[in-house]
């Protein structure tokens, strides 16, 4: 199965996603540039982490706009996967892909640590390796990932089902001692109602060998493979059937009556 | 000409960072003040030199690119050469 | 030989205007010497650059002479930007460290910030991809004016210019002494690797190949950046204050991408980054190196601004540019590479074989200079050098109050883990991204830094080191203190050093005190570095820090580099498992002198540093490495200051596991628990290797004692009785908020 | 009293924010722009209700936190209460 790491001037996750998906998982992997048009057949395509375009104006801003984006935009819009990390979460959200948007850690100063998170979805592609409710250590890096957007659609966000991490304490609960960066709802990821597209601020990548000292990322990377190979196309037929995909559907009108 | 875009974080909106600005201000003696809201300001150049034309031009710009107006407003001044 | 144009705005040249450039009446008169002519202002301006202490290290290179600095592992000494050393695999490793203290001084967030920038481009203009950065950092008392400030932006600084262009910053140091109130230091390190066979050099050659000029564009910034740093502070320095130089690492993550891609080519055959005195260092340099000269067409050099005069340009230090020695005829292939990733390119001038710098702007030959005898045979100074005068003084036998008479031991210990300088600096490093690029095995936080070379077994590792209260007290013993205390910490993770790189930050030159602790220093490193076998591969002098005639203690910071042949069973600093045997490794010899316990907490800085025994360092270091290369140990951490209780006590922080010790046996007790006794560490081993461990130090030579378990949440010290008992996660409390609680946050 | 303080980057300083504001805005086809400087905007409610002493104190805090003035220079309005 291929990756395509999208490679924005600035991007500086992009040789880790890389080296996990190649060297970790023994899959074929390749670089996207920004201006290419087309993603070359990849299966999954993923936006890495680092400041594209400086993160000048606002993260993730300048880089939505790349043309690349148009080829993503058309992949997500297929039911193909689409993983946004870090700086790649935030691109997602200035693009459109996912809603809401980022703004300045709470302690306005780059956050680098580990954090507890909550898997909220055990539905995804990205997350069918995991239970709802298992407790995920990852690093954060990042100077905004402060979750935010209206009351209401957060509302419908939650009611839709679209979270799919949560920071929370070691014991699992949502506790703001233990929010590294104010995200509204103490989110870390989420997902468009499909399923397809996954955006979150921690590192899965950062996690995903022994030798690092802590694998709990790796699951998201083989999970998405498992996916992919299932389905031996970039339909991948298999998440849009079972449960969840029904229930998100009725969500996904709920969240458009919005004003 | 020259404009200048502001851009400031919705009303309804949390403004942490504006937050603490204002409590930074009164640990420094500035007791005065009430409400500080943070955003940013554009100084733009342009080439054009109709003044409708080029707020219709300024105010595409802000939604495209410059403000995100999920959790952002922005304004938009002709400044008419006299910069603040 | 034609004249040389005099711009219309330009005054004359006269002994007076030299002065406040910083070049003397005789090196004025050697210039007048060398052109046969008077120089014009242009010519002053570049000569004044090149022969400032920055550039030329005019009074330092006397004494950087008695480094070591060839070795087995030694592939490119000084002299480059940065120095290579061999690692294994085929890999080197690239590395130097600079300062960037006065320009941190004046603007903490860009002085800091463009002081990393410029580590960065050292490395990968060597054609190195830079895989870790290292920061070394003092401040003043946190009180002084202006510190919370400083503090504040330099971390930022240092974060927002790494972070961004995603070099991990794996470690480093801090510290506090009011000797830097009104001179902070920033030492920024950077460490890149490349194939042994794809290293490039900064040496301009073939008359004809073509100059380019890559990146950001030349604006009014830093004009005089580099004599700024060969002056000391005082009221004046306000208004000479240059522009400040703003960096920017999004030019410099493309940059950096750029050239590696451009020299992967081979249409490059030298390059140089533009640091200190901008063009005028980078192509003087180049030419210098390579023994020939270079046209310069200033007209075409990429403007921010229009109007800089020939002066401003060969003197910007404007951020993120490069200079490109291509092959004639290949020049399109390197610039189309760069325009790729958004940067601008200009053939700027071409190589000669004339040996000298013409430049031409405006139809006008606007200077003219021999390159080799501004360059290569810049000035010299053997400066007159004195001890202090109160030196005996200083060196005097302090006198070491008992913890019992404030506390007790426990106190004491509480005391010292809340203050800043012994307290965590996590409040720093979390705001840099220390794990991005996957490749930091051990970040922050323990003793050395450890990084895996992807695709190989093996591992680098990296740390910072210098006490500058030892160094002011004995500059000599300081300087060997340092590089001996760097190795320790390398090989707390079984390194094998194979180089080192240092930033010597001096006050005046001029002052024969300063002289002499600098050649101390110096003497003292190099005595180190023979004994143990480490190269000096690269380095950076930084003189003139003082303010209002009051020097900085003498701090020769050194970054040490060493290879972990396997990272399997790479031990922690911190205790891991409860029942783990503790064992002191090294004899206490009850030394205070300018230790942490008489400074921080009875405001005493006095006496002899704890003697240095190379042989004994050397013996203890390969105790360690022997130990955790056999997968003996599962703790290794060495004592540094604060001594033995500061060292327990941290290695209890790591995962909040207690430790229960008893020191009756080796007579470890009062004042002495936090004597800085060198050469010793503690590691811990699973009980059944206890034996193995103390036999390993007795056929080593080291003297090794069991003192007890790790193990429960409490820290609890005996001696016959008992000395202190407490909570670890309440002393983890102290420690862990000393900092941020100090700046009031 | 309402108030707006503007900090811009210094005129002879680089502002690489501006710089990349600008040609982005150009590579979306905002050709027109021909130069963006990237400021911070804030929005300061005050007790204080004497138009001069509000000046005053304003231009105060800018020199002690809200501007960096080694390389920013700031700019201080009243705004009467009509916000933009
Ligand atoms: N400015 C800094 N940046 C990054 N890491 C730092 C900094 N200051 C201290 N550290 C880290 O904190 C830990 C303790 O530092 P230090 O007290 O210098 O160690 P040691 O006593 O072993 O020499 C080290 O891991 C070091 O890398
Ligand atoms: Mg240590």
């Amino acid at each position: 199965m291929k990756c395509g790491v999208v490679v924005f001037p600035g991007s500086n996750c992009d040789h880790d996603v890389y080296h996990v998906w190649k060297h970790v998982l023994q899959q074929d992997a390749t670089f996207l540039w920004h201006q290419d048009e087309t993603l070359k057949d990849c299966d999954l395509v993923v936006l890495p982490g680092g400041f594209a375009y400086g993160d000048y104006l606002r993260a993730g801003a300048l880089a939505a706009l790349s043309p690349v984006m148009a080829a993503v935009k058309r992949h997500a819009a297929a039911g193909g996967l689409v993983l946004g990390i870090c700086n790649g979460f935030q691109v997602l959200l200035e693009a459109g892909l996912l809603p809401g948007a980022m703004r300045h850690n709470a302690s306005q100063r780059f956050v680098c640590r580990d954090v507890w998170l909550r898997v909220e979805r055990d539905d995804l592609p990205y997350t069918r390796k995991l239970r709802s409710g298992q407790l995920l250590r990852m690093p954060i890096a990042h100077a905004e990932g402060n979750y935010e957007d209206s009351p209401e659609r957060l509302d419908a966000l939650e009611a839709a089902g679209l979270v799919a991490f949560r920071y929370a304490s070691p014991a699992g609960e949502i506790d703001p001692a233990w929010n590294p960066n104010g995200a509204a709802r103490a989110i870390a990821g989420i997902c468009n109602p499909a399923g397809n597209v996954l955006g979150l601020m921690p590192h899965p990548e950062r996690c995903a060998e022994e030798i690092l000292g802590n694998t709990d990322g790796l699951a998201i990377f083989t999970a998405a493979l498992e996916t992919l190979q299932a389905g031996q196309n970039r339909q991948a037929q298999l998440y849009r059937q079972p449960g969840p995909a029904r229930r998100l559907g009725r969500q996904e009108e709920r969240l458009e009556a919005l004003p | 000409m020259i404009a200048r875009v502001t851009v400031y974080p919705r009303r309804e909106i949390l403004d942490p960072q504006g937050k603490a600005i204002r409590d930074a201000l009164a640990r420094v003696g500035f007791a005065d003040v009430l409400e500080v809201r943070a955003g940013k300001s554009f100084e733009i150049r342009l080439q054009q030199e109709d003044r409708e034309l080029a707020l219709r031009e300024l105010r595409e710009m802000c939604r495209k690119l410059l403000a995100n107006t999920v959790v952002e407003d922005y304004a938009v001044e002709i400044l008419n050469g006299d910069r603040p | 030989m034609a004249s040389i144009a005099r711009g219309e705005a330009e005054p004359p040249v006269t002994a007076e205007l030299a002065r406040a450039q910083g070049v003397t009446a005789e090196e004025l008169e050697r210039l007048h010497a060398m052109l046969g002519r008077d120089p014009n202002y242009t010519e002053l301006g570049i000569t004044a650059a090149l022969w400032s202490e920055h550039c030329s290290y005019k009074s330092s290179k006397v004494y950087l002479k008695e480094f070591p600095t060839s070795g087995p592992h030694v592939v490119q000494g000084p002299g480059e930007n940065a120095g290579v050393v061999d690692v294994g695999h085929g890999w080197v490793a690239v590395f130097k460290m600079e300062s960037h203290n006065h320009p941190s001084f004046i603007e903490p967030y860009q002085g800091a910030a463009t002081g990393v920038g410029g580590i960065l481009r050292d490395v990968f203009t060597m054609g190195a991809r830079p895989i870790a950065c290292l920061d070394a950092l003092r401040f003043g008392e946190i009180d002084a004016p202006r510190m919370r400030f400083l503090i504040d932006g330099v971390v930022r600084g240092i974060g927002g210019y790494g972070n961004c262009v995603g070099i991990p910053t794996v470690g480093g140091e801090t510290g506090f002494h009011s000797c830097y109130n009104g001179n902070i230091l920033v030492n920024a390190f950077a460490l890149g690797i490349a194939r042994r066979d794809h290293i490039f050099k900064a040496r301009a050659s073939g008359a004809g190949n073509p100059i380019l000029y890559a990146g950001s564009r030349t604006g009014r910034d830093g004009i005089h950046g580099a004599t700024m740093a060969s002056e000391s502070f005082d009221a004046e320095s306000e208004a000479k204050r240059p522009t400040v130089q703003v960096g920017d690492p999004f030019t410099e993550k493309v940059l950096l991408e750029a050239c590696l891609e451009a020299m992967r080519g081979g249409a490059i055959v030298a390059i140089q980054d533009m640091g200190a005195a901008g063009l005028t260092s980078s192509t003087f340099e180049m030419a210098g190196r390579g023994g020939t000269g270079m046209v310069l067409d200033l007209d075409r050099v990429p403007l921010r601004e229009p109007g800089l005069t020939p002066y401003e340009m060969m003197l910007s230090e404007s951020q993120e540019r490069m200079v490109v020695v291509a092959r004639r005829g290949q020049e399109e292939e390197v610039a189309r590479i760069f325009r790729r990733w958004g940067l601008e390119v200009a053939a700027i001038g071409e190589v000669t074989a004339t040996g000298r710098a013409e430049l031409r702007w405006h139809g006008e030959r606007v200077a003219d200079l021999p390159i080799q005898p501004l360059t290569e045979e810049a000035p010299v100074y053997r400066r007159p050098a004195a001890p202090p005068a109160d030196l005996a003084a200083r060196q005097a036998p302090p006198q070491v109050p008992q913890p019992a008479d404030q506390g007790g031991a426990l106190a004491a210990l509480e005391r010292l883990l809340g203050t800043p300088e012994l307290g965590s600096k996590e409040w720093i490093w979390h705001q840099y991204d220390y794990s991005v690029r996957t490749g930091t095995v051990v970040g922050p936080g323990a003793d050395a830094a450890v990084l895996r070379l992807k695709g190989t077994s093996s591992g680098l590792a990296l740390k910072s080191d210098v006490n500058p209260v030892y160094c002011a007290l004995d500059p000599r013993t300081g300087g060997a203190q340092a590089v001996a205390e760097a190795m320790r910490n390398l090989a707390c993770v079984g390194a094998e050093p194979v180089g080192l790189t240092d930033c010597l930050n001096f006050g005046n030159p001029e002052n024969p005190e300063v002289s002499w602790q600098f050649r101390e220093a110096v003497r003292g490193m190099a005595a180190a570095c023979r004994a143990l076998g480490v190269p000096v591969v690269s380095g950076n002098v930084s003189f003139y820090n003082e303010t209002e005639g009051r020097s900085i203690h003498p701090t020769p910071t050194v970054a040490m580099v060493g290879v972990i042949p396997s990272l399997d069973d790479l031990p922690a600093g911190h205790f891991t498992g409860a029942g783990d045997r503790i064992v002191l490794l090294g004899r206490d010899r009850g030394e205070h002198g300018g230790s942490a316990y008489l400074r921080l907490l009875y405001d005493v800085e006095q006496g002899r540093p704890p003697a240095v025994d190379l042989d004994a360092e050397l013996r203890l270091a390969r105790l360690l490495r022997r130990l955790v290369s056999r997968g003996l140990v599962t703790t290794a951490h060495d004592l540094a200051e604060g001594g033995f209780a500061v060292a327990l006590a941290e290695a209890c922080f790591g995962r909040g596991l207690g430790a229960a010790v008893d020191l009756e046996g080796i007579g470890l007790a009062g004042a002495d628990l936090f004597s800085e006794t060198q050469a010793r560490a503690l590691v811990a081993c699973r009980p059944e290797a206890a034996e193995r461990v103390l036999r390993e130090a007795e056929e080593a030579g080291v003297p090794a004692a069991d003192v007890g378990a790790a193990g429960g949440d409490q820290l609890a010290v005996k001696s016959g009785g008992e000395l202190l008992r407490a909570p670890v996660a309440a002393l983890r409390e102290i420690w862990a908020t000393a900092l941020p609680r100090a700046l009031g946050l």
